[in-house]
């Protein structure tokens, strides 16, 4: 459940409902935008069910790379602590 | 693509995998509430790279699985009217309701037809004034507003001949019914991302306390499951039970207001039977009153008629994380993907149907 | 092993009507084809489990096959049903290392079609033939009522010549053989996906569909003694490995990372929550070759355009019959089984 | 003589959208026909007007054909759709002067049909497969929506072989030459329509659905040299002897008094408006032979049982292509035209 | 059959058209009325037995040929209403209206059927209460009855989604005004035995006193034909012009009874256009005002919008037998049974179309 | 128009729309018998788009054959009268 895929903002139509062209790599698709407003061209968003339901932030995209250099960190300093 | 092959790497995949193995010291048992995340688990074999002792249960978080046959059979009785357009996600159409399922339905005649999103159920009702079109609202928080969109524009637009039969489901009375259970063998949740991109984290604070259980918000990519398993087995190495944030890129804590909103708008929380587990106080969604137009029960009178589920299914049991699919008697034997008894042998997220198609051979 | 697999046990049919899946390429086709088809007494029906029947006229091996063609829409990036239904079942002939020579056309046309649609369709056939090098000696048309067809449907049966020497079939498959793919795979269901009332979406996608016979003659050319070789059709690729590893009674073991898909069909198939393994092709086949040759075919086969993709995916295995199972790129394993009907868009 | 007539000439196609009657069998059939799948350049389709293209396969000489039977109601008195599609293509095989061998059997399945139906179905067609002594060696099976198509069709297409002098083609029509039936028409025809909704009626008419391998070895065996031949299938009698007479650019003068038509098809025929030499039959043939030769043909027919009311109904004249005639019983003369589409019950 | 067989005998035919030689000392040109005896005359080639300058024309007598464009508009509209189900015998279904036929408006999803009889649009109605069925009730006074006796049982068993398309001719009006065309070359009548079989012989009376044409009530079977004519030259010959009744087997002199009084209860005498010549003043049936509710005209609001003929088509002159069909410059060029530019290209008993399909080649 | 044809009737139904079974040889068929009250099994009536339009007047079924009958002793008369 809740396939959701991110995609890049292409363009947008503003209006009664807020619509826009997202590209998902090589393949693009109209999707409905009115959740996410602050949503940008050259944002990502999240898309489900033919709806933006997040932006993606590029800052915490970066988190899972971080979480395992720490991981690595850790486990550098316990290999260095165990002689 | 961007912000998906960066998480498939094989190679920060086994530095997670080794880092799990250090740190895991003693058996944990994590449920992935998602039928999402299960695929993932599945698709890339996560479950066979984890340390020995560390097992992951594939929780309710489909709604193929859930939705129940009373639902179903109102679907059913529906889709049979003649004029009507039903209109449903694809793995419904094969899910069985007390006789039939909605594939035999459409080829008994019945004009079902799949779609991608609520909006094309609203617009074939746009193309089709003569037909009264039923869009089928199955799904968690993060599919009810697309639902709630599509029955406010059909209001805002005076089409008339739309209808929904809502049937969206709430995660957290879910994972709390799991947890009441007193048989139960979970130790942690990897809560369902994209729910929680419309909600976000803020009721699972109340049941990670109640329960002292680990709860962290969990993405689709490998690395992502990988780094929520870690850091769920993070939490119940050190003790710790709290709700943490894995898919901070898409998850904000207070989840996405303007859907909120929506859902505000044209649902209310009602109850619901799940199927397989039983009623579970709020939590459903159905439309409001101010909607009650739009209402496919009101509009064609279905009543609720009390459908009966497969007395051999243990399909509940496998929800909550107390049976694996194979424990069940019926597994790949009576029950198979073609003659499933049990909706969690439909989805191809569905449990039963995931270790089928999937693990059915041992070894490569 | 799951008795489903085991053929002299079929679970009974469950459903008393026709339903999609029958049609679908995949497990419930399987068992109505092994069930109405095949079943006793004395079999009525194709004996050989093949995308062609080789069969004897007078001296020579006659190929035989035939495909019917309902494809919706008619016309799609990169090709149409007039071009498919020549391709198909040149591809089915060449399969059974027969070089394809003549075809037969039924049309079975709705009341109401438009002459200029049929016109264009005939007219790709026409192109599609000659590029094929086959002749279309005799047809049939019927025109039913109104609403008692889809526009358009055409069977094509084709008839080829088997040269002395060749034995393509899935019985000669050995454990240790190499399995090769002749190029990307998916592109074909996309680009017709993309188009699809009530799914459009824009896409670079074409189809893939091409005839497969340089690629066959290449192989032999090459000297290769092909095992035996399969168009990765309704089902795409695991659905005709699965095909294969049962008729051979073999098991078969895919590297998730050498299967080749491209960049655009990989991205429509995240959007629908498809997996690019089952999504057909209308211009590539997997061959079965012995290991030694292995590298001498997949260069015979990258010799030639339709064919620069092609690359080694895995190998036969023992094990269980029909068991066909992928490595991950993060090293587990899956089953890549057959499906239960047509694999659909997981949207939800 | 009409200038529609004259194939170097032929009328442009007024419909711009298919109509029934393009499948009917009669003029408006043969026109798309040519205009469409034979037109310029380099005809796309069946090169040989024939029930069979006879070509080259190595050192042998193949012979090929293929028809969809879309036939309602599928169960009538006498027979099915799937006994239909054995013999209708066994029978096109046979008029070539083949021996059939093989048989292909393609499927479209309607979302929804019985199972139940389709076995019985596939039952016939064990049933004549054996009985013609062909195997049906390959298949194909297509599942389509609910409402995309009728039920069930079917594809068959034949494959078989022309033994070593034999020669039986439109262009060895001569004048002079003897034309027989090989038994009384119409019956498939009225079997079919009295069990058609709206139209039903009580008959003890049977469809006259049968293979005539028989009839043809017959032929062969009493050493005729056997000019032409065709089965009388859509369009019936008159229909088949336009075809020939078109193909072999000859006249036919038929005798009505000679032509064998049974009591109850012609009361039926009464009843309807319909003319008994239209009416479809699926086991009758007309075979041309030399005038010297024509009563030991007869006699060959005669001995089979299903040639004992084979009769010698005309002869073939110096005249304009495809004019056929018939000499009434009272002496008068009338033009058996090729239909404009189907015959439609003139009930008014 | 008995009652067929006798009348197609070979040597009694022969007696006849001996007899025919033997009598005639003049040309003559009759002309049979009806399309069924027209269809029997060159079915069995009659028309090549006669002897020199005794000509056959082919009569008004085949409603296919002579149904206004106007009324043949209607029903296309009617037909292609969404809904209905259009009912018609088989030989409407080709004759072209101003653009189109039946059988495109069919091919272009429009729902028309073929029936035998009016009593199975009837049943359809009753079978099909979603749907409107409507009947096209086109012929002449022999038919008539049938349609009267249909919407009567619909009034009668309260099928209201049934309706009439009523275009029923006359075919005294028609002589007459074949009989007043100063250019007739028609010197006597074979009149419509099955007509006759219904209206009986009354108003032929009026016809060959004021006209001194001889009328003989005629059928169809060759001895029929043969002896109509004989009686028809005979009197010819003698110089008599009286009606009378070859069909003796068939027609009673008063006609039918209760088929005269169920035409009286449901139709009303009325103006008709008839295709190719024009207006004639009483000469068609319509509903009365009390089966108003199963008019299809009034039911569908088909207003008359002028039916365009095919300027290049003489069918007019061929109806009145002014002109034989081949003297039509169109005839077998740019007019055809495929591409018909008059409604007597397309009945198999249209003059043209008999002439097309039967005597296109000279000779044999 | 107005194909008739002869058929013997079987059998009758009555009631408020009289009904029977009339055989055109081997073929039978339901045909209305309202306009023909008189009808009997046995008779035979002229069919016409599913309604019996006539019952067939053994009697007058034979005059055909008289006139030929009087054709021929006028012609035998008139050949008589010749020489
Ligand atoms: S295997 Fe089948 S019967 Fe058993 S729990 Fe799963 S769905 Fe139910
Ligand atoms: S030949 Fe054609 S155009 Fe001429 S009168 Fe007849 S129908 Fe009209
Ligand atoms: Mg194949
Ligand atoms: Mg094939
Ligand atoms: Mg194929
Ligand atoms: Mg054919
Ligand atoms: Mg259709
Ligand atoms: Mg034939
Ligand atoms: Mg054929
Ligand atoms: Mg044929
Ligand atoms: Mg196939
Ligand atoms: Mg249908």
């Amino acid at each position: 459940m809740c396939l959701g895929i991110p995609g890049e903002v292409l363009s947008t139509v503003e209006g009664p409902l807020r619509m826009g062209r997202v590209a998902f790599g090589q393949v693009i698709k109209e999707v409905c935008l009115a959740y996410v407003p602050e949503a940008q061209p050259g944002d990502f968003v999240v898309v489900h069910a033919g709806f933006a339901i997040s932006r993606v932030d590029p800052e915490g995209a970066l988190r899972v790379f971080a979480y395992l250099e720490e991981l690595g960190e850790t486990a550098e300093k316990l290999g260095g602590q165990s002689p | 693509m961007r912000y998906v092959e960066e998480y498939r790497g094989a190679e920060e995949a086994h530095r997670f995998v080794q880092a799990l193995h250090a740190r895991v010291t003693r058996p944990w048992t994590l449920m992935e509430i998602c039928g999402g995340q299960t695929h993932a688990i599945v698709r890339f074999g996560i479950d066979q790279l984890l340390p020995p002792g560390l097992t992951l249960l594939h929780g309710p978080g489909c709604p193929v699985c859930v939705t129940s046959v009373e639902t179903l059979d109102k679907a059913l009785a529906i889709a049979s009217r003649p004029g009507v357009v039903f209109c449903s996600f694809g793995d419904m159409l094969r899910v069985p309701g007390s006789e039939r399922d909605l594939l035999s339905v459409k080829a008994a005649g019945a004009d079902v037809r799949i779609v991608y999103s609520p909006m094309d159920a609203l617009a074939l009702a746009e193309r089709l004034p003569g037909r009264e079109v039923v869009f089928f609202a199955v799904g968690f928080e993060t599919t009810a507003p697309a639902s709630a969109m599509a029955v406010h524009e059909a209001r805002r637009r005076g089409l008339r001949n739309f209808s929904l039969l809502a049937a969206h489901v709430l995660v957290p009375p879910a994972m709390e019914a799991i947890l009441a259970d007193r048989n139960r063998r979970v130790d942690g949740f990897l809560a369902a991302g994209h729910v929680c991109t419309i909600m976000g984290m803020e009721a699972y604070g109340p049941l990670a306390r109640a329960y002292r259980v680990p709860i962290v918000v969990t993405g689709f990519e490998p690395l992502d499951l990988l780094q929520g398993i870690h850091m769920c087995v993070a939490q119940l190495e050190d003790g710790r039970a709290a709700v943490e944030n894995q898919y901070a890129r898409a998850v904000r804590p207070p989840g996405n207001a303007p859907a909120q909103a929506m859902l505000q708008a044209v649902f209310e929380v009602v109850h619901r039977t799940w199927r397989g587990i039983g009623p579970i106080p709020s939590s459903g969604l159905g439309l409001r009153a101010a909607y009650a137009d739009w209402d496919a029960e009101r509009k064609f009178g279905v009543s609720a008629v009390g459908g009966r589920e497969d007395a051999e299914c243990r399909s509940g049991s496998v929800l909550r994380g107390l049976l694996k699919p194979p424990e069940c008697p019926a597994f790949g034997t009576r029950c198979t993907p073609e003659t499933p008894l049990g909706a969690t042998m439909v989805s191809s997220e569905g449990a039963c149907a995931a270790y089928y198609r999937y693990r059915r051979f041992t070894g490569p | 092993m799951s008795t489903l697999l085991n053929r002299s046990c079929p679970a009974p049919l469950k459903h008393s009507t026709i339903q999609l899946a029958h049609g679908g390429g995949g497990r419930l086709m399987r068992q109505l084809i092994e069930e109405v088809f095949l079943e006793p007494p004395p079999a009525l029906a194709w004996t050989e489990r093949h995308d062609s029947a080789v069969v004897p006229l007078g001296t020579e091996r006659l190929a035989l096959t035939t495909d019917s063609y309902v494809v919706t829409p008619r016309f799609f990036p990169g090709g149409d049903i007039g071009k498919l239904a020549v391709y198909g079942t040149v591809n089915d002939l060449v399969m059974s290392g027969a070089r394809p020579l003549y075809l037969s056309a039924g049309f079975i046309l709705e009341e109401g079609l438009a002459m200029e649609e049929l016109r264009r369709v005939v007219a790709s056939m026409r192109e599609a033939a000659r590029e094929c090098g086959v002749r279309l000696v005799t047809g049939d048309t019927k025109v039913v009522d109104r609403g008692k067809a889809d526009g358009l449907f055409i069977n094509t049966s084709g008839a080829g010549h088997v040269p002395e020497g060749r034995s393509v079939h899935p019985r000669r498959v050995r454990p240790g053989d190499a399995v090769l793919v002749s190029g990307d795979v998916g592109q074909h269901g996309i680009a017709v996906l993309s188009v699809r009332e009530g799914l459009a979406f824009e896409t670079p996608v074409q189809s893939d569909c091409s005839p497969l016979t340089p690629l066959v003659e290449a192989l032999f050319s090459a000297g290769v003694d092909v095992h035996a070789l399969r168009d990765t059709t309704r089902g795409g690729l695991a659905s005709a490995l699965n095909e294969l590893a049962l008729d051979g009674g073999v098991s078969v073991l895919l590297e998730e990372t050498s299967v080749p898909v491209n960049e655009a069909v990989s991205g429509a198939c995240e959007l629908l929550g498809l997996d690019p393994l089952y999504v057909a092709c209308e211009g590539r086949m997997v061959a079965f070759v012995p290991e030694p040759q292995a590298e001498v075919a997949l260069a015979a086969l990258r010799g030639h355009p339709l064919g620069v993709a092609a690359a080694r995916i895995g190998r036969v295995t023992e094990g269980p019959a029909g068991r066909v199972s992928l490595r991950t790129r993060l090293g587990g394993h899956r089953l890549l089984d057959l499906l239960s009907g047509e694999q659909l868009p997981r949207i939800c």
